[in-house]
């Protein structure tokens, strides 16, 4: 009855026995076809739902495809000690995954940039000036990856601070894109994102049209620049809409 | 083992009691007062022990359990030994081994006013009385009697401090005068401040006599009055023998 | 139930020798040894010191419990030990008299055979004891096993127990002196020393052996408590 | 899947949305600065602030399947708390002494999402403790027989890494987690796999053709493992001579003394948890606890197993 | 932290919105731009860069690596970027190590291009030896050695000179009898291959402050920002990657002309940079 505990063995996750992996380059001629069936243009269905975490003071679940994110805030509360007087209020990110959230078990803990990236999509869009000396914490956990993570994870906090009640200019949509040879994909898997020769990421204050945050990954050229962020934004836009309309129902529904 | 003798409260004093005893029971008592000292609380309508120790009693009507720690909680009237911390604008902050610090007023002293204040050292010994002690909030301590006379209040200098337990301070401080200090007293002069918080300061004129004397009465802390006065006569005829 | 011969010849109530010394160390506020056969633990207590940790009850007295292995670092297992001796011991002290401070009571295993929980929850309650940390009452804890007949035994050795099929580790309050009658000291019909403080049970059994487990455990802690005050006497006695 | 509409209803029905905001505001300041005494009013009335009697428990849902990415998974509601369980199912080497077994390690976290307590880089003081206490009661409970995850004896076992989230904390962790962990050992499915001529397991994808499988399938096809007297508990609070099961956070915090009962299939038990506290569990009190465990782990069965024959019909 | 009275920052921001920089710069104009390679003597190559008071050193090793199963015919690079207390006392202890990983992954970013490997600045297919066995590892160590903004800008030229200051010994590989037997690898002592520096980008980054950009900021000036965007582009005149600093927003018509702004500026950077460059060398020959 009393449970040996042995050092825990080494163990690997089986892999399959084929790989078979599409050489996408440049100059070929054959076109992408997306796993999932969709067309370059089209997202992934977007869900959110607010209230996910009651213990919080805000928060939102989100699901794009197999991607699924909680993201809970807390606050404004009080900043820790060691931190100084401050006139305005602290934004604090953290972004975890769990283990079984990536295809091999515990591969999240690579993306340790997720939560200063998350950090700056955020901070211009809150109004810091309506909570000073304090900190609203914003923390976010990954259940499952299934691609374009961070862009789910930023449009999801900002549905999450909202249902904070905390002050911002506008909500952030985040969207992101793929280039796999010479075809642009929006909102990637991850299978797409493994292949992908170059990334760009956009995320917005759809209402007062302000990029917060770009990023670019690879080598673009300025018509492909310019036709990726039409895309971006024009995506964004219809987003914000879906996330719009998630706070929405809530506050309609708690008036019947 | 499971019997549970209904004992009278007199059965008990001078017995060890432990936590969860219970000593007196109000409720087949009629209207009497009494008092409770340290280690004793009143739980609904009895009275139980919450430290392990001997049940002393005092007449008329005063209860308390004794016992000895390494610990202090203060408690109003003692007089203690305390150790200046830091010195803030109207306190000194002083360690008197107790839970959190106690605050020494800066006008605590007698005909203390702004324009004189001491100027004390950290790490200085002083000689204080407790005048406020409840729970949540740091004691307060004062370097005058009640009468606000500097009685024998204030900075202790040279000597040597030692620390003992609480129960070791009683002992010193009970009286008639305890064995080991009566029969140092005939031998050799010195001064002695014991503090109830397990603090005891010794001076004398000669280094040789404050170690005597402290290590006499670090000695005494686990003997009976016959074992200390064979203690204190064996170490005379110890260094007796060696000076001469 | 046929009678089970035990390796070192006991009989299946009887403890292993106890053995408790106090104030062992001269740094601790409040130290004490407990051996029970070759288990020993040792227990020291710090404090109270002030100001609590941070998500505690500045209102209250705050009780930390700091696990030492015989070897090793700490595991899941130290962890939960820490939690179950804290809210044990967190119950029977009086946290309102000292609120906002901490008292530390750390546990070094000298060694372990057996019943190793119940052997640091009766040390650390002898170092309480011995700071002059005031308490509600005492505790005594205990350790049953049952084998897969349903035979019970107390006190076991580190064999005993891998052996066993199940286990429940429990503490109980002291049997205390009382002026008032019996009667009037009852809890409900029962005995305060009846109630269960903790309990900690390890592998499956029968609702009935628990109960039968409660019963024999009841029993040992009135013969533990009697110990523990005979043991706290003859210390002070060498006090005074 | 994580979306009930019942429980948005349930949010909005909280008092503090109703009209009256004057005299709620009363109550509400009451309950935060007398928190004992606020409730000690409702047990004496026999009610709890949630309109619960003493011994219900909270609306319990199980969702199956909750996350594609691990070979098992589910998620489990116990009021708010809420608990997500995931098995990832990997190969090892079994050792010497048990070759014919496999392994599960299973670890709770508790991520800083489910509780303004816990924060980054800090992790609960709980978490490890509840840990320890779901690999107890599994594994001694006997659910499941590890030989049935060995591969090739001596050669090769799974080791299944169960993973519990606690996405909200609010009192009965330990129920919800083990609940969770029950649902997603039942939804497991184990892969199909075989020994490859590098002496390693590989995964066979379901169009491959069948010539590869004389190779040495270990496991011809997926299958579930089989499950035998499933463990469920019930946690509560006693408080004077109130039981209160199925506590909330703001319960568990309000009265300290927690006892959890854990019970298998055939009402054997499995573990009786009481942390210390402030009251003393008398043994009627805990026969009380133990027969509230046995009408709630019959709920817990009807709930699982609906859920089991909802993911069937699907 | 630039503390500045209000009449200094106004000061800092009138004199930009009229072209007329604090130091009597325009707004697209670099601060002078000196190069020194080879500081390093036992790195393969290294460089150091100093841009007005902002001076940096770059570093790469070179050392032989197994390539990743993912990307058999790939070398791999790493990049990471230390501050050096010297450049501010506040960077003693743990306090640059926000900035230090915020810099690294923005070189990474900018140089290494998508997963793929695909529109990396440095050619990481040149770096194997045999595939799926041998590759090269590259170790880009760049260190602040003295802070006044336009850190990234300095450390990508640094980047940049210390790969073309980079030599690799070239390796031989004995013919192995099998395919899976590790093959046998003899790196030459003398003969020494040049590191092709054409498809590595340089880094733009244009600070916004009011409602104008400017090149090449100071630390006073970076503290007026309200963001900025740091473009990398190579001599084709394509993007390979671009980061945003700075949380207020920008309208997406700015950043398209931003790009362009930062394209243009990018052949007068790379034109100066590379003849630093070669006045470097040829300096360093000398010696």
């Amino acid at each position: 009855m009393t449970t040996k505990h042995s050092a825990v063995p080494t163990t690997y996750s089986p892999s399959p026995t084929s790989r078979s992996k599409p050489s996408v380059s440049k100059d070929s001629i054959v076109d992408w076809v997306r796993p999932d069936g969709r067309g370059y243009r089209q997202c992934r269905p977007a869900f959110f739902r607010t209230g996910a975490v009651n213990a919080a003071s805000g928060s939102a679940y989100a699901e794009f495809g197999n991607t699924k994110v909680i993201v809970s805030v807390f606050g404004p509360r009080e900043s820790k000690k060691a931190m100084m007087y401050s006139d305005v209020g602290r934004l604090n990110c953290n972004v975890g995954f769990t283990t079984f959230a990536t295809p091999i078990r515990g591969q999240g803990s690579d993306h340790k940039e997720f939560s200063s990236l998350l950090h700056k999509a955020l901070e211009g869009a809150i109004i810091l000036e309506t909570f000073p000396k304090t900190t609203v914490d914003v923390f976010a956990l990954v259940l499952e990856s299934g691609g374009s993570d961070l862009p789910v994870i930023i449009s999801c906090a900002s549905v999450a601070l909202a249902d904070a009640g905390i002050m911002m200019y506008d909500l952030v949509a985040a969207v992101s894109m793929s280039c796999l040879g010479k075809n642009l994909v929006i909102d990637p898997i991850t299978e797409e994102e493994s292949y992908q020769d170059g990334s760009l990421m956009i995320t917005c204050m759809p209402s007062r049209y302000e990029v917060t945050q770009l990023t670019v990954i690879g080598e673009w050229s300025t018509p492909e620049i310019n036709e990726a962020m039409e895309l971006c934004l024009d995506a964004c836009s219809k987003l914000a809409e879906i996330m719009r309309s998630s706070l929405k129902e809530v506050v309609s529904g708690s008036q019947e | 083992m499971e019997e549970k003798l209904s004992v009278s409260p007199a059965s008990l004093v001078d017995q060890l009691v432990v936590p969860g005893d219970v000593i007196l029971d109000l409720s087949s008592m009629a209207n009497q007062t009494i008092k409770l000292g340290g280690g004793l609380r009143q739980d609904g309508d009895v009275i139980s022990v919450i430290k392990a120790g001997k049940l002393r009693f005092s007449k008329p009507n005063k209860y308390w359990v004794e016992s000895s720690h390494k610990r202090y909680v203060p408690s109003v009237e003692d007089h203690v030994l305390g150790i200046v911390v830091d010195c803030k604008a109207d306190n000194f902050l002083v360690d008197i081994k107790g839970p959190s610090l106690a605050f020494l007023p800066v006008l605590a002293f007698e005909g203390g006013t702004r324009r004189n204040i001491p100027k004390f050292q950290v790490g200085a010994l002083l000689y204080v009385r407790v005048v406020k002690a409840n729970p949540s909030m740091n004691p307060e301590l004062s370097c005058t009697d009640a009468s606000g006379k500097a009685a024998e209040f204030g900075l202790l200098k040279d000597g040597y401090m030692f620390e003992s337990s609480t129960g070791l301070s009683r002992m010193l401080l009970s009286s008639p005068t305890c064995p080991v200090l009566e029969d140092l007293g005939k031998k050799l002069s010195f001064e002695i401040a014991v503090g109830l918080n397990g603090r005891v300061w010794v001076n004398a004129d000669s280094p040789s006599s404050i170690v005597i004397v402290a290590k006499a009465i670090m000695n005494s802390e686990f003997l009976s009055a016959a074992q200390q006065r064979i203690m204190v006569k064996k170490l005379f005829d110890k260094i007796q023998s060696s000076t001469v | 139930m046929g009678e089970m011969v035990r390796e070192d010849g006991r009989t299946a109530n009887q403890l292993r020798p106890l053995n408790c010394s106090r104030n062992i160390l001269n740094r601790a506020h409040g130290s004490a040894r407990w051996r029970q056969g070759d288990t020993e633990v040792l227990a020291a207590v710090y404090g109270p010191k002030a100001g609590t940790k941070k998500n505690e009850n500045p209102e209250k007295a705050c009780i930390e419990v700091i696990w030492k292995p015989q070897s090793g670092q700490i595991g899941k297992l130290e962890k939960e030990y820490e939690m179950i001796m804290k809210k044990t011991l967190q119950s029977i002290c009086i946290l309102t008299v000292n609120p906002n401070t901490t008292t530390s009571i750390v546990v070094q295993v000298v060694h372990d055979d057996g019943a190793l929980l119940p052997c640091a929850v009766n040390a650390a309650c002898a170092a309480l004891v011995d700071a002059g940390i005031p308490m509600k009452h005492l505790a005594v804890a205990i350790c049953c096993c049952l084998a897969e007949s349903g035979y019970l035994i107390l006190d076991p050795t580190k064999l005993e127990e891998q052996n066993m099929k199940s286990l429940a580790y429990l503490v109980f309050p002291n049997s205390t002196t009382s002026v008032c009658t019996e009667e009037a000291s009852l809890v409900d019909g029962e005995p305060m020393e009846h109630g269960i403080i903790t309990s900690v049970t390890h592998g499956v059994m029968l609702v009935d052996n628990y109960l039968h487990c409660l019963e024999r455990g009841r029993a040992a802690s009135a013969k533990l408590s009697d110990f523990l005050r005979k043991s706290l006497k003859s210390q002070l006695q060498s006090d005074s | 899947m994580f979306c009930g509409k019942e429980d948005k209803l349930e949010t909005m029905e909280l008092p503090n949305d109703s009209g009256d905001l004057g005299s709620e505001m009363e109550v509400d300041a009451f309950r935060r600065l007398f928190p004992l005494r606020f409730y000690e009013r409702h047990l004496a009335e026999s009610i709890r602030p949630d309109a619960r009697p003493l011994s219900r428990a909270r609306d319990t849902t199980v969702a199956l399947g909750a996350v594609a990415s691990a070979n098992g998974s589910a998620l489990a509601k116990i009021g708010s708390t809420t608990m997500l369980a995931a098995i990832k199912m990997e190969v090892m080497t079994p050792s010497v002494e048990l070759p014919d077994e496999g392994c599960i390690a299973i670890e709770f976290h508790m991520p800083p999402i489910c509780s303004p307590l816990v924060r980054p880089g800090r992790p609960a003081e709980v978490a490890p403790v509840v840990s320890k206490q779901l690999s107890d009661t599994i594994l001694s409970s006997g659910m499941i027989n590890l030989k049935e995850l060995s591969l090739v004896s001596g050669k090769a076992a799974w080791m299944a890494y169960l993973d519990i989230y606690c996405l909200d904390a609010d009192g009965a962790l330990f129920d919800a987690a083990l609940l969770s962990a029950v649902a997603a050992f039942s939804h497991l499915q184990i892969p199909v796999v075989s020994l490859n001529d590098d002496g390693k397991i590989v995964m066979l994808s379901e169009e491959q053709d069948d010539g590869n499988l004389d190779k040495g399938a270990v496991n011809k096809e997926k299958r579930k493992i089989a499950l035998s007297s499933i463990p469920f508990s019930l946690t509560c609070v006693l408080h004077k001579n109130y039981i209160l099961a199925d506590p909330t956070a703001e319960e568990e915090s309000i009265m300290e003394t927690v006892v959890t009962v854990v019970l298998d299939s055939s009402n054997q038990l499995v573990s009786l948890y009481k942390p210390g506290g402030p009251v003393l569990a008398r043994t009627s009190v805990l026969q009380d606890c133990v027969a509230l465990t046995r009408q709630r782990i019959k709920e817990l069965q009807n709930i699982l197993d609906e859920a089991i024959s909802g993911m069937e019909v699907d | 932290m630039v503390g500045l009275s209000v009449g200094e920052k106004r000061f800092i921001q009138g004199g930009i919105a009229q072209d007329l920089r604090s130091d009597g710069r325009k707004r697209l104009t670099y601060r002078p731009i000196y190069v020194e390679t080879g500081v390093i003597p036992q790195a393969n190559g290294s460089a150091r860069v100093k841009m007005g008071a902002t001076d940096v050193i770059a570093c790469v090793k070179a050392e032989l690596g197994r390539p990743s199963p993912l990307q058999p015919d790939k070398g791999k690079v790493a990049i990471f970027v230390d501050c050096s207390p010297t450049a501010e006392p506040t960077f003693e202890g743990r306090g640059a190590e926000e900035l230090s990983a915020e810099l690294s992954v923005a070189l990474q970013r900018c140089l290494l291009g998508g997963r793929s490997g695909a529109g990396a600045g440095i050619d990481l297919s040149s770096l194997v030896i045999t595939e799926g066995k041998v590759c090269w590892d590259l170790y880009i160590d760049g260190l602040v050695v003295s802070s006044d903004g336009n850190l990234l800008d300095a450390l990508g030229a640094a980047i940049m000179a210390a790969l073309s200051n980079t030599g690799i010994p070239r390796v031989l590989v004995a013919a192995s009898a099998s395919p899976d037997e590790e093959p046998e690898v003899d790196i030459s002592d003398e003969e020494y291959l040049q590191f092709d520096t054409s498809g590595v980008p340089v880094i733009v980054t244009l600070t916004k402050v009011g409602r104008h950009y400017i090149v090449d900021a100071t630390s006073e000036e970076e503290s007026q920002m309200s963001s900025a965007v740091s473009i990398s582009i190579n001599r084709q005149g394509h993007i390979c990657g671009l980061t945003k600093r700075g949380g207020a927003g920008l309208d997406p018509s700015i950043i398209v002309d931003m790009i362009s702004v930062a394209k243009h500026v990018s052949e007068q950077l790379m034109n100066k940079l590379d003849s630093e460059i070669s006045a470097a060398e040829a300096d360093e020959d000398e010696l």
